[in-house]
């Protein structure tokens, strides 16, 4: 399976290849051979290329109701069908894409912007600094996440805003946690010592060594953690918790629609098709990124 | 033992501190005029200032936690501003239906997650390995509540397998004692009703107890790949030790710890997604009780809700980590 | 001479990997005569644990198979065997001790549970037999309150200790042959030389027949009688251990033993073998040590030479003693 | 040969400690430390290498990192070219850090991964602000020269190296900013034999063309005894001998460097040589035994020997010893 | 059970015989003697006079008894707990005779200290049985509010003779006093449970109450010292809350449940075809609405309303949301109620019309800003699907410049914060009459006196609250009817209302459940019902 270890193993020096490589690139090709992966970022991509030209590609608008074309099955006019307003769900889905990818992407942004900031405080100055960070992690982590989204949600109100803040919020002690990891078994690493050793300051190092060795697991977790995301928007939605109407969130659409799985299924079928879809690549993407970044973290 | 017991226990203090501050704030976080957002706007000042002070909203932001924290170390859990009914009479039945309903759905995850996990280990690259792998993928990029409805859709509405909603056949009502039907059941010797109880519990346990299982399956299989890998399995094959001996016996052990971790953590996305199963399911558990608070905005019920549940959460991770101290004795010395 | 206990003829182990076959044993053939310590030396990588494993049939599978050759041990064929036939053998006529004393060890079993193991399969104990023996065993091999430690964890024993108790484990069913690969390259020297004097008495006192991998000269020096050499999967020379470092033939063991620093004499400067050892694949052509050699010929590069007896038990692999040579080229 | 005139010292190590707190099992600290160094004295003379030696855990890396404080001694002086770098500021200590530099062990986790040869050997330079353009250019380009590197593989990773070209990426590193010493801490025991003499041969080079002073810490007694002049034996936290290569090899005086050298095997099957073989292992720095670390070990225990602690004391021609076989008040004895 | 040719293949029957799920093995269906209800919501409280929503009342309706009641089906008034009464000439005396021997479920005595007890608390506004938050809104919107009370005292002339004494003649006071709001309360259990009463009722009706468990069941058992002979027939009613109407269904076809609420209009089909289900139809007798908040501007601006009104598609969400099982909406009260104008032609749908009669209220570009438009968060008789309705008629609003954005909290909030009327600027509701009487539409949710509590657009007409006053002191039903006709124009004109729709609710029940007469009110008793 994983054979991208192999260049470590004893001693034995690894054939040269002719032209320098740099870690990039190896993994760009050692992910490249792998189909699961690939499939992934076909999905992805398909995801994104929908959500950016949804204006150009949506048949209709996501919000025009046509309430005498109400629960139309798919048909050539409607490709997907309608859902009960009589909204075209090809339109909807496409435009759907756009909220999740947006929560997805932007959350993991900002818990991943916030974690490893703190993260990095943890485990670079240590000490007491470290003890309260820990603890904080600790405390976000003792409770279930979606719980502590929700709990969220309930205090600053439903919407998609409040919904994407919670699951940042809730993502903050993930990315915290696995970098102040990273730069703990980092810093025993005797390349750190040497670079204390030539005399570089501590910015240097957290700049030119630390961070650049932390960003694949960071990658990693982060493409996973945007499947997480979407399932958790989704979640809220469905609750009633996140995008209000008639914003087209995919969660949302199921919630309104779960009355009409018996007469018109397609209107949950499909919504809930694209939720899986989206994470599915999300996380296909991410197993490959990790084994083609770092074929030790597995799980 | 004892000693590392104690340490652990020590350890979870400064977490639980930090657990009610927040459940604590939660309160505070409200934008506004808690007492005022709570009870509307035509309340009059009276009721406002005597919800204010049921909450203690009226006293010093310090005192008001230590009051809180005080109540809750003699087991007042506050009152419901809705029924007002202490909670901890209130919340005792649901929490019978979510612990019965995260159980049967992490039984469910591990003995499917499991045994698919070591067996796509043994059969490595075989087409078990990939099917069981492809299917433990899509399981955790499955969004339960559309599961939820799926099944819902599929085994009760299409082909009447299996009950759509609830705990149990409100028409054929069982004696709680325990609360965990199951087990009532049982103890009864009810068997015709256990296994309508089972019957309700299968939809709901699957569509919660999916996630977990596809990341147990995925993680017991790296894992095990992983040890089988390790010098002490070769040690062992050169003993001679017949292969069965030698996964089920020095592998599993070794594998199952990350495993375990794995499992500790799972069960809080069992607990959280209990909220989106037992609407689904109409489930009567801590999940619909905490969201319908949420919509009453019936504060001391939600953080009661979320405090209860962090708990539970933090409690068996506890006894994961005790767990492995068991499994690995390594663990104390560390 | 005394018989033979395990003969291993044309030997190739190779392994798939993403970046090709790669031939990790490479045709060798070597004899392991009773009651003899037989060293195999060479540098890391060159497939001295790969031919151990593949003689107890444990390399891992996938990537690692044996392509050609037979194992025989009392005559018998190992590559023939079925795992079922194979794990009678393990542990009970050929058993192995492996490097790392700190991984060997099954962390969460205890020294007795995993002593006990082995005893009750092959000499079929009970459990209060198989017990006693482990524990005699323990005092065997040297360890300090057998009764006691037999129900200690491994994390609670030192590496020194712990490879006591792999070889305690190696031994317990009285093995024929005794593989061990780099026993002591993890340990401290002075630990080293306790390791070392226990499997020299194993040897002299109840005659155990040994096969001993190491990459350390001073070891085989130590303890073997017979030595191996080898180089990027192959033999390059093999020859009884005076013999060896009066007179060694072969270009690699000469600058082998000359880089070599040495605690007896003083050295200006040591010598030192130019390049690394080459990557291994299966269109290598030639002496697998031409690239490094100084006293390279064209035909080294070209073809590859036999391993050719040259008189009282020593044999070597170069085109430089060769009789071939000339009509070669 | 007496102690070294001043002026040739370039480094000169007093009372040097290093204390680590000893993790505890239970709820609170216990107390303890585990006492890595302790009390550690010896000096070094300008253009001399220095070996430092002794088993696994005694000790040898931690003196060699204090030195350049990379590692904060909990006590001693370290006067490093007529200075005292115990008390300079973190800032003064990391300019000064441009005259003495290490070379580590581990030939693979002592490069960056992420970085190719250029960026690595550039460091050094940007960091002490030597030169720029093409003038740092070229001043890695004869780095790469200096150490027997094509200066093609610039653009190259560490991983696309073997272990002894990775070696010598990490000595032309610490070359780049023209230090007086080097801390060699293991630079030839990951390395086959092969490869050894290469790297060895590199350094004594080194040493001739540039003046360098090494402290060469090292196991393998043979490496040391042809690549130092002076050697010191360090047995848990301790010098136990110090003398000039050939009086140790030839006169060992202490117990334990007699059973040390009488261990290595020697690549001689003829050299039948009186084995000297240790009872037990080396304790634990985090309970050394009280008096005479070693006197669990030694072969010549006396009394004294358990109750107190033998000081480094010369016996005559630059040999220093802690031991009380040597020492005068117990001469008698002996 | 049997086979039969419907869509849905060979189950025909649900809930009994083709699988061996939950239901077959309850005991056989023929003596079952336990209804399972499906409902939309959970009840609010379960003290009838301080709630004035469907869910509650529909318990309170089987745990409590009013002094008169309605004749099944109707809204005719019969005795119930006075067996009969004397009215003075004036109208402002009644004089009732109780009926004897009747217990409430805690044993204690029915008696006319009980009726002055339970009067007397809700219309003394200092009662010290009126708990924390609570607000008698039915009393003062059926009797007047305090100041303008109707009835002037009740006492008790003997252990079995109650009089009223009023202030003014009121037409439909007997009519009112049938309400279930009304019920008589045990005093005892109400002095001994204090706040918790609303939690654990105690009254006279056919049902006693055994257990809550919120948002999910009531169980209520049957009173075996019932004073109506033979009844009730049932053991044991459960009411399930299953706020997914077509969960709802799936657990009726599914057999989980025996009678449901609130059949989603899309599913008549479904329902229709299955031969194991019935149909049942509910009188319609109800009217949904679009409230505007009349307090915040725009919306006191009578133009705008009428603007707005224009910009709804009656008949389109008829179509869509009702499957036809519905009448576009003219005036407050149903077409079934004496009273009713027909001569009122209703605001067409029409947004051109509607943009410029924004234009002309000064408006050209569209209401300024953004408005909360509240959706009902559940379903209800007279609106299936609030939410829908809403995101429906947000769009059409869209378009000519008038940008809503819905909130649907959960529905006790709901009520709390259209009565408070802060939050919200335009409100989604409907209303069911609980007695047949006009007033019991126009006055109770239109008039100032219902301020605050059903008037929640907080619309104040001095003219129209002229009118009805008259109305209800007027003894003549013609000159009432008159007097009603003349309110429904000012309403109309003024537009403080979009009306919506008059829905004919349908239920869904188990073929072989029986004695099920559904009520014009939307209440009705169970205890006639039985399984065959
Ligand atoms: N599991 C494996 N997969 C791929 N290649 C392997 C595997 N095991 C060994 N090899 C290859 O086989 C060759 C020989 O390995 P082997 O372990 O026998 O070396 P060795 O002589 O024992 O070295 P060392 O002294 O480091 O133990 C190496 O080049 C290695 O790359
Ligand atoms: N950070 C630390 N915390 C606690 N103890 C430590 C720490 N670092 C080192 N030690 C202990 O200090 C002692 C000396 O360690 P050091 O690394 O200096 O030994 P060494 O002689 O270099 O050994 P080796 O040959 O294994 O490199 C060891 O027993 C080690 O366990
Ligand atoms: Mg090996
Ligand atoms: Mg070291």
């Amino acid at each position: 399976m994983a054979d991208a270890a192999v260049t470590t193993t004893g001693g034995t020096p690894p054939a040269i290849p002719s032209r320098a490589e740099g870690p990039a690139r190896e993994t760009w090709q050692s992910f490249r051979r792998n189909k699961l992966a690939m499939l992934g970022l076909v999905i992805i991509g398909l995801f994104i290329l929908l959500a950016i030209f949804a204006p150009l590609i949506a048949p209709y608008d996501f919000k025009e109701q046509q309430l005498m074309d109400r629960l139309k099955a798919p048909s050539g006019k409607h490709w997907l069908g309608t859902d009960d307003l009589g909204r075209d769900l090809f339109s909807r889905v496409i435009y759907g894409a756009r909220i999740s990818l947006w929560v997805g992407f932007s959350s993991v942004v900002g818990s991943i912007i916030l974690g490893t900031f703190l993260g990095i405080l943890a485990g670079f100055y240590g000490k007491w600094l470290d003890m309260l960070i820990s603890r904080f992690f600790d405390i976000l982590l003792a409770f279930p996440s979606m719980l502590l989204a929700i709990a969220i949600v309930a205090v600053l109100g439903p919407s998609l805003q409040n919904a994407l803040i919670a699951i940042a919020i809730v993502g903050i002690p993930v990315y915290g946690r696995l970098i102040r990891a990273k730069v703990l078994s980092l810093i025993n690493e005797e390349f750190i010592t040497a670079a204390r050793s030539i005399g570089m300051k501590n910015g240097g190092i957290l700049w030119h060594h630390i961070l650049p060795n932390s960003l694949s697991p960071i990658i990693v977790q982060g493409t996973l953690g945007i499947a997480t995301a979407i399932i958790e928007a989704a979640a809220l939605g469905f609750l009633g918790l996140g995008a209000q109407p008639p914003a087209p969130e995919w969660g949302k659409m199921l919630a309104d629609s779960r009355q009409f799985i018996q007469i018109a299924p397609w209107t949950v079928i499909f919504p809930g098709v694209s939720i899986m879809l989206t994470v599915l690549g999300f996380n296909l993407m991410g197993d490959g990124l990790r084994d083609a970044l770092d074929p030790k973290m597995k799980n | 033992m004892n000693s590392y017991v104690l340490k652990r226990i020590f350890v979870l203090i400064p977490v639980l501190v930090g657990m009610t501050l927040i459940v604590f704030s939660i309160i505070h976080a409200i934008p506004g005029d808690p007492a005022e957002t709570i009870l509307g706007q035509k309340a009059t000042e009276q009721s406002k200032e005597a919800l204010r002070e049921q909450l203690g909203l009226d006293k010093p932001w310090l005192q008001q936690y230590f009051m809180y924290v005080g109540d809750l170390l003699k087991g007042d859990l506050g009152e419901s501003i809705r029924t007002k009914v202490p909670i901890a009479k209130e919340i005792t039945p649901y929490l019978a239906a979510t612990l019965e309903l995260t159980f049967t759905a992490m039984l469910f995850a591990l003995i499917i997650g499991i045994n698919a996990g070591i067996l796509s280990a043994w059969k490595q690259n075989s087409w078990f390995d990939y099917a069981a792998m492809l299917l433990a993928l899509i399981g955790i990029s499955m969004p339960i509540f559309w599961l939820g409805l799926m099944e819902q859709w599929l085994f009760s509405i299409k082909l009447h397998w299996l009950p759509s909603i609830g705990r149990m056949d409100q028409r054929n009502p069982l004696e709680t004692q325990t609360g965990l039907y199951v087990l009532d059941a049982i103890i009864q010797g009810k068997w015709d009703q256990l296994w309508i109880v089972i019957k309700h519990l299968i939809l709901p346990s699957i569509a919660l107890g999916t996630i977990p299982m596809a990341v147990i399956a995925r993680m017991t299989r790296s894992s095990m790949l992983e040890v089988m890998k390790s010098d002490y399995i070769r040690t062992a094959r050169s003993k001679g030790l017949p292969q069965f001996l030698v996964v089920y016996k020095h592998a599993l052990k070794n594998a199952f710890i990350p495993v375990l971790t794995v499992v500790g953590l799972q069960t809080g996305s069992l607990l959280g997604g209990a909220v989106l199963t037992e609407t689904i399911f109409a489930w009567p558990g801590v999940g619909r009780y905490l969201y319908d608070a949420i919509s009453y905005r019936d504060y001391p019920v939600i953080q009661t809700g979320i405090l209860i549940i962090a708990f539970i959460f933090v409690v068996i991770n506890l006894i994961v980590d005790l767990l492995y101290a068991a499994i690995d004795r390594r663990i104390k010395y560390r | 001479m005394k018989e033979t206990v395990l003969e291993i003829q044309e030997l190739r182990t190779h392994f798939v990997t993403s970046k090709g076959e790669v031939p990790a044993v490479d045709g060798v053939s070597l004899v392991v005569r009773r009651g003899e310590v037989l060293g195999v030396v060479g540098e890391s990588g060159c497939g001295k644990s790969v031919t151990s494993l593949s003689v107890l049939q444990l390399i891992p599978r996938p990537p690692g198979k044996i392509v050609q050759g037979s194992i025989l041990f009392r005559g018998k064929d190992l590559v023939a065997l079925s795992e079922r036939e194979m794990r009678k053998i393990r542990g009970d006529r050929i058993s192995m001790i492996f490097q790392e004393p700190m991984s060997s060890l099954n962390p969460l079993f205890t020294i007795g549970q995993q002593l006990v193991e082995a005893v009750k399969i092959h000499l079929g104990l009970g459990r209060k037999a198989a017990r006693r023996h482990a524990i005699g065993m323990l005092a065997k091999v040297g360890i300090p309150r057998p009764e006691s430690v037999i129900d200690e964890y491994p994390h609670q024993l030192s590496g020194g200790m712990r490879q006591r108790v792999m070889i305690a484990m190696a031994i317990s069913c009285n093995p024929e042959l005794l593989i061990a690969d780099e026993p002591t390259t993890a340990l401290d020297v002075t630990i080293q030389a306790q390791i070392l004097d226990l499997l020299r008495q194993l040897n002299e006192d109840n005659g155990t027949t040994m096969m001993m991998i190491t990459h350390d000269l001073g070891v085989v020096a130590e303890i073997c009688t017979r030595v191996v050499v080898m180089y990027a999967g192959k033999i390059v020379e093999e020859a009884g251990t005076e013999q060896l470092f009066e007179n060694p033939l072969h270009p690699y063991t000469q600058g082998l033993i000359r880089s070599m620093p040495l605690m007896n004499e003083d050295r200006k400067r040591l010598y030192s073998i130019p390049g690394q050892v080459p990557a291994l694949s299966l269109d290598m052509k030639g002496c697998r040590f031409a690239d490094r050699c100084s006293k390279v010929m064209p035909i080294c590069r070209e073809q590859l030479p036999e391993l050719e007896d040259k008189g009282s038990g020593q044999y070597c692999r170069c085109w430089l003693y060769s009789a071939v040579k000339e009509d070669a080229v | 040969m007496n102690g070294p005139k001043p002026e040739d010292v370039l480094l000169e190590v007093n009372g040097l400690k290093k204390y680590y707190p000893a993790a505890a099992g239970g709820l609170k600290r216990s107390g303890t430390y585990v006492k890595a160094v302790d009390d550690v004295n010896f000096a070094i003379r300008r253009g001399e290498t220095f070996g430092l030696v002794g088993e696994s855990g005694c000790g040898k890396s931690t003196t060699g990192r204090s030195l350049l404080r990379l590692i904060e001694p909990t006590g001693g002086t370290i006067l490093f070219d007529g200075q005292e770098l115990t008390s300079l500021s973190p800032e003064q200590m990391r300019r000064s850090r441009k005259d003495m530099q290490m070379v580590f062990q581990d030939p693979f986790s002592s490069l960056d991964p992420r970085q190719n040869v250029k960026r690595i050997l550039e460091e050094p330079l940007k960091v002490h602000g030597i030169g720029r353009g093409a003038e740092r250019r070229q001043r890695v380009e004869q780095l790469m020269d200096i150490v027997g590197l094509p200066i093609g593989h610039l653009q190259r990773y560490p991983h696309q190296f073997s272990g002894g070209q990775r070696q010598r990426i990490g000595i032309a590193r610490a070359l780049a900013v023209q230090p007086k010493l080097i801390v060699a801490d293991e630079p030839v025991s990951a390395l086959d034999v092969s490869i050894q003499s290469q790297v060895i041969n590199l350094l004594q080079d080194l040493q001739q063309e540039f003046g360098l002073t090494y402290l060469f810490i090292a196991h393998d007694l043979s490496v040391v005894k042809h690549i130092c002049d002076r050697v010191a034996v360090m047995y848990l936290g301790r010098i136990v001998e110090i003398a000039d290569k050939q009086e140790l090899y030839q006169h060992p005086q202490h117990p334990y460097t007699q059973a040390l050298l009488s261990s290595v095997p020697q690549p001689d099957p003829k050299a039948k040589r009186q084995r000297i073989i240790l009872k037990g292992e080396v304790p634990s720095p985090a309970n050394a035994p009280q008096g005479c670390a070693f006197h669990t070990r030694c072969p010549h225990v006396m009394d004294i020997c358990r109750l107190q602690r033998p000081l480094l004391a010369d016996t005559g021609a630059g040999h220093q010893t802690a031991c009380f076989l040597y020492s005068e008040s117990v001469t008698g004895g002996v | 059970g049997g086979s039969s040719n419907n869509a849905s293949g060979g189950s025909d029957n649900a809930g009994a015989s083709d699988q061996p799920s939950s239901s077959a093995s309850a005991p056989s269906e023929s003596t079952q003697d336990t209804l399972i209800l499906g409902r939309g919501g959970d009840s609010v409280s379960l003290d009838g006079s301080i709630v004035t929503d469907g869910e509650s009342l529909k318990i309170v309706h089987q745990v409590f008894d009013s002094l008169l009641e309605y004749k099944e089906g109707t809204t005719e008034v019969e005795p119930a707990l006075a067996e009969k009464w004397e009215i003075s000439a004036d109208g402002l005396t009644y004089t009732f005779t109780l009926r004897q021997g009747v217990k409430f479920h805690d044993g204690t005595d029915f008696n006319a200290d009980a009726v002055v007890f339970n009067f007397n608390r809700w219309s003394d506004p200092n009662s010290e049985y009126k708990f924390e938050g609570d607000s008698f809104d039915y009393y003062d919107s059926m009797f007047g509010p305090d100041g303008a009370r109707v009835i002037k005292n009740v006492t008790a002339k003997d252990d079995h003779t109650v009089v009223f004494t009023l202030n003014q003649p009121q037409a439909p006071f007997l009519q009112n006093l049938a309400m279930t709001c009304f019920g008589i309360a045990s005093p005892a259990a109400i002095k001994e449970k204090k706040e918790n009463f609303k939690n654990e009722p105690v009254g006279t009706g056919p049902f006693v109450f055994k257990e809550w468990k919120r948002n999910d069941s009531i169980t209520l058992e049957k009173n075996p010292n019932y004073w109506k002979e033979g009844l009730p027939k049932l053991n044991k009613v459960i009411v399930r809350s299953i706020p997914d109407n077509s969960a709802r269904f799936n657990a009726l076809q599914n057999g989980e449940i025996d009678l449901m609420e609130d059949v989603n209009p899309d599913d008549l089909t479904l329902l229709e075809a299955n031969t194991s289900l019935q149909k049942i139809e509910r009188p319609p007798f109800n009217v949904a609405y679009i409230g505007f908040n009349t307090k915040k501007k725009p919306f006191d601006d009578p133009k705008v309303r009428v603007a707005l009104n224009y910009a709804v598609n009656k008949q389109g969400l008829i179509d869509a949301f009702f499957a036809g099982q519905a009448k576009p909406a003219v005036n407050p009260m149903p077409p079934t109620l004496w009273g009713y104008n027909d001569q009122i032609q209703d605001y067409t749908y029409d947004l051109d019309k509607a943009k410029q009669l924004l234009s002309d209220a000064g408006y050209p570009d569209g209401l300024p800003g953004e408005y909360t438009f509240y959706a009902m968060p559940v379903s209800r008789p007279y609106m299936p699907d609030g939410k829908k309705v809403a995101e429906a008629i947000q769009a059409d609003f869209a378009k000519i410049g008038v940008k809503v954005n819905i909130e649907s909290p959960e529905w006790a909030t709901y009520l709390d914060d259209t009565k408070a009327g802060e939050k919200d600027d335009l409100y989604m509701l409907g209303w069911t009459g609980d007695n047949g009487d006009p007033d019991n539409f126009i006055y109770t949710l239109l008039d100032k006196d219902a301020i605050p509590g059903n008037n929640r657009g907080f619309y104040v007409n001095e003219n129209l609250h002229n009118i009805l006053v008259e109305a209800q002191k007027e003894i003549d039903q013609n000159k009432r009817s008159d007097l009603y006709k003349q309110a429904q124009t000012i309403i109309h004109d003024d537009a403080p209302w979009i009306p919506l729709v008059y829905t004919t609710p349908i239920l869904a029940a188990k073929a072989n459940l029986k004695g099920f007469i559904p009520n014009p009110t939307g209440t009705e008793y169970y205890s006639s019902v039985y399984f065959e």
